[in-house]
């Protein structure tokens, strides 16, 4: 079990002659990806890495069952690729694309929201149930099937604290980047969510930064959650006003602060680490003295 | 990209809703003759921030000597950090209500939102919740009449005022969509008299969508030199007042880094996510970036993934050789070939570490130190 | 039992201080409609026969709740007032409104299907569930409560064949006018399947005509249903490319002809009617047979 | 409401649509005219129909003369039950290969379709179904350029064609929203060369949106003179060739009405929905109309429902008073207060009935006696 991509699922690589198409398409072979097809228009009938080329997802769907895309595909023709993806019915979409204009995704998680498709991203390092499929551009060595469950809105943070996971014997179910965007598809509670219901995943961390509310979000649905969280929130040090890198990484009218998310956090009774290293241990404690007092529902 | 005031105004006129009378003033000159044409007037300090009136960034002249005073002593000035290069000079209209009306993005709605309160004038910050209107606009919708009709009702406003509200609340949608608004706001938007006017205009446009923004939209660079010397290659860069430098591979790593030089005791130079594949060249002009900051230290932070540690140390290695580094270095590298990093980097005397918090906390030792 | 509405159905009229709302509100209040609000901008605060009077939709719903509404607005106005009613979680509405631009309807009712919403009309006579609640705009007094569905594209020729049927002695469990525009909301279909689902009707009236594609899409359904439908077509004599009144009613390149959907209706086991004084015997008479021969599913 | 070819065309070129150079004649020496500019041109009847060149409305012309005989030939005569009143005189373009492309209404999806097919030029009724693309359009996204890729892909265009295919989809598509459309057609629109050109057009309107036609949108009067003047007192009226005037309430009930009419053998001379609530003046103006087409016999078909039978017999009375009524008149009456109603019409000698079987058998009976 993992949590929306497993070994059965087929993807399709929009934009996949571009040089990151490319590359990444080779990286996610490699991991063992079912990559059954590539859309780059005008350019239907050559081969990448093996993998055949389309000029449009109709085109690949004449020829291949999908489940997923994942888009390496200029900003500005992400929505454009979107919309095509979504009225062919591909359900979930992984946009590594960063510098999407945010009213672009605001129209695009609209549809996606009536047409019931999972987006993820954009601007996210996609996701990887490891051993299984991975569909992002996160790399291939770090990660270790297991029981613990990652959702991150920043890509290297989050490699970081799964490599030393991984390290210490402690392998993940799925691991998903929700994007540094404002405007992302998935938010952490429907991860979160899809975490409490995976029978694989034994526990969570949750990799926050500054800025929005998606972390006080997450604190609400917390408090129901009967697996342990331990969360780390980069962005303490950052001062109010300046977009620390991502769109969605600042401190505006007073909200999005680290003090903020970290007091909604502890109250729904996560555990906060105050410095990346600490969270292998914190996690390692709170599934142990979970296990002894599992709630049944 | 925020909007000046002015520019704000120009797009709302432009667009049909009204402001007050008033230009832009450069020098004290100019603030006195517009003043003469206009009557009483407020000057504006024309600045990126808001709290403009409670910093004495706002003066009421009733005179042209009293604007040209006033301006003389505003322009050129610093206010909350930001200096006074314009001043906008408006005749002073009748107040008789104050509302607030703005369009933002909600981003876990995942909608934009219009926010309006018969509060105006204040921050919305300030004002009680009960006075808050919030309703969401469905992006496959857009704002039809009856939500202006919902929203000026609650407002409490009738007969021609509630009319012309329900317009400029269509007109604010307008905008919003059609310059890729992340904030469009009227704080106050005024009654004077029978007529709604727009006596301040906030406007924040979403940077990257650029290159469909409208002929004429105006574009204001709130980057430093730096920042925008980086942005142009590409490097996400926030200058901070530290003498930590800081490089880190990922946005999320470098704000972790920030916190962790924090929480060591020291205070970083900057933020900078250097992208993820940084190949030698994007590294020494980084570099360049860091060391024309003038840092105690530079700190590095690089987790290997795809980029390979040796290559990073590599890239490192040849541009101490071509150009020297005369600041000290401490580099983590972590991840796919980590050891062989490391030695690369001892041969040439760089610091290095396989983990962060040996390193920042070297990296803080040696600020501290110097 | 009836379908779509019923004795607690609580109904907000849009439009009801104009001629037509206030003439019709009162003739459903007098056939015992629960009337709990009106909307007419800029009217708030008055009452129409002692039915309070709001400025929007979301006015009335800080008052009471409101299951349907009923539109007696201009043409030009009914997208924005369906909107309104939409975007306020209205879930049933009665466009009565005749020459609504057809591109609204098309936005109308792609809205409708995100949300789940049941629009009927434009261009409908409304819909009564006889003895229990009347939105519409038919007479008071030609229905009978009983076991017979009517749906309809015309109003006037359902009226009487209702009142035949009355005279019959033959009651109406619920009579839908789906509207005679080209685009509207219930079709046949829809309205077949609730009239087979409902345990109350126990045969059903088709009462159809030229243009369109109604009456075939309506024959496909028709074949799997357990209860007899007697059709009545208006239109047999009516010559192509010109509209009959209906904006819906034209025979347009070969198709919407009567002969076409006879033809669809009679293969798929309904029984057509040619003159409208045979529907209720031909109706008697299914009921009677198809008593005796019940499938059961 | 349909739109002439020249009509359309013209909406196409606004719109970045390309057509043939021509021009529209009145008059043979028009004609010759534009035909001395153009070189060799093809005529094309501007009728209301398709179909015109089998029927011979669409002439080749190599000369100035050529097109003069021709234009004299067509201005004027009738071509499928239409007068040719102007000429489209367009230069013969070269035509390598014929598309047909058209977005229309699907009104079972309740979504418009767009139909495409490499065998253009011919009806597409004809076209056999393998050879037809037919895409559905979310009215709710529109077309986006995707959507012209795979249209375009499907028809096996590439290169530059592709390109130009795709972005006259777009065009189609933004015609068809702006002017309210029920239909936008181009059959066939031909490749001639490197250009992809509309060499027709075929665009119907929807009526009832014409408050919000864009400026400079052409009016087409399709009705007959006794058509429009029903549709301007609000009635719905289609003359057909019979000799029983008809009078309905409902255009269900009034195309009921022709159908039982014709089952007995009569033959309508109209379909007439005089409305719901039809007062006395709007009757008498509906006679009047019914009068002034000089039938044998006026069958009226009323049920009677929130209108009582006794007021409409009232009217009738009034009418036959006031004005007198030359023609027999045979009136149904049934629902709310259908016998007093009868009783009124007794007493002028108006014959009435309850049902409508027996008032049409007595109205054929009438007709087929006078």
């Amino acid at each position: 079990m993992a949590i929306i991509i497993d070994e059965n699922t087929k993807v399709l690589v929009q934009g996949i002659t571009g040089n990151q198409g490319q590359f990444h398409t080779r990286q996610m072979l490699e991991y063992g990806t079912k990559i059954v097809g590539g859309v780059s228009p005008g350019k239907g009938g050559q081969e990448v890495h093996g993998v055949p080329v389309f000029d449009t997802v109709a085109a690949a769907l004449e020829k291949t069952d999908i489940d997923a895309t994942i888009f390496f595909v200029p900003a500005r023709m992400v929505k454009d690729a979107a919309f095509e993806n979504m009225e062919n019915g591909i359900k979930t979409i992984v946009i590594i694309t960063e510098h999407v204009p945010v009213h672009d995704a605001i129209d695009i998680m609209a549809y996606a929201r009536d047409k019931g498709v999972t987006i993820v991203g954009p601007n996210t390092f996609g996701l990887i149930s490891p051993g299984k499929c991975k569909i992002g551009i996160m790399p291939n060595r770090i990660y270790k099937p297991g029981n613990v469950g990652i959702v991150a809105r920043s890509g290297t943070l989050s490699y970081e604290i799964a490599n030393s996971l991984s390290i210490e014997g402690i392998g993940q179910s799925t691991v998903v980047g929700l994007g540094g965007d404002r405007v992302v598809g998935l938010s952490f509670v429907d991860v979160l969510r899809r975490f409490e219901d995976d029978p694989e995943t034994e526990g969570v961390i949750l990799v926050g930064e500054i800025g929005g509310n998606a972390e006080e979000v997450a604190a609400e649905y917390i408090k129901q959650m009967t697996k342990p969280v331990v969360a780390f929130l980069a962005g303490r040090s950052a001062p109010p006003g300046k977009r620390m890198g991502h769109a969605g990484a600042i401190i505006e009218r007073g909200t999005g602060t680290y003090r903020g998310k970290v007091t909604a956090l502890e109250a729904a009774g996560a555990i906060v680490a105050e410095l990346p290293w600490e969270v292998p241990d914190l996690l390692r404690k709170a599934m142990e003295s979970r296990s002894g007092t599992r709630k049944v529902i | 990209m925020k909007l000046f005031e002015y520019m704000g105004k120009e797009i709302f006129t432009r667009h049909g809703i009204d402001i007050p009378p008033g230009r832009v003033a450069c020098n004290s000159e100019e603030a006195a003759e517009i003043t003469a044409e206009l009557g009483e007037v407020v000057i504006k300090s024309q600045i990126l921030s808001g709290g403009r009136g409670k910093a004495g960034g706002i003066k009421f002249a009733k005179s042209p000597e009293e604007a040209r005073i006033y301006a003389g002593e505003l322009l050129g000035r610093d206010l909350k950090g930001l200096k006074i290069e314009k001043l906008l000079v408006e005749k002073k209209i009748r107040i008789d209500r104050e509302f607030y009306l703005s369009i933002a993005l909600d981003g876990a709605r995942k909608q934009p939102v219009l926010i309006a309160s018969a509060s105006g004038g204040m921050d919305i910050e300030d004002v009680p919740p009960d006075q808050i209107i919030k309703k969401h606009i469905d992006p496959e919708v857009g704002i039809m009449p009856h939500f202006c009709r919902e929203v000026v009702r609650r407002l409490g406003l009738t007969g021609p005022l509630a009319k012309q509200a329900a317009d400029i609340i269509m007109k604010v949608y307008l905008v919003f969509k059609k310059y890729d608004c992340e904030l469009v706001e009227i704080n106050p938007l005024v009654v004077s008299g029978e007529h709604l006017i727009a006596a301040d205009s906030k406007i924040n446009i979403d940077d990257v969508a650029y290159f469909r923004y409208p002929a004429g939209t105006p574009v204001v660079e709130e980057r430093t030199a730096l920042e925008k010397k980086a942005h142009d290659i590409g490097i996400s860069y926030v200058e901070l007042d530290g003498n930590i430098a800081v490089m880190a591979n990922g946005a999320g790593m470098a704000m972790a880094t920030l916190d962790i030089i924090q929480h060591f005791g020291g205070n970083p130079r900057n933020f900078m996510d250097a992208g993820g594949g940084a190949d030698s060249e994007a590294t020494a002009q980084a570099l360049e970036i860091l060391i024309s900051t003038k840092p105690k230290v530079i700190l590095v932070n690089i987790f290997g993934g795809i980029t390979r540690c040796d290559e990073v140390a590599r890239a490192f290695a040849k541009v101490k050789n071509s150009m020297g580094i005369q600041v000290p270095v401490v580099i983590r590298l972590s991840g796919t070939n980590e050891k062989e990093g490391i030695a690369i980097l001892k041969e040439i005397g760089i610091d290095s570490y396989n983990n962060i918090k040996e390193a920042a906390a070297k990296a803080v030792e040696i600020a501290k130190a110097g």
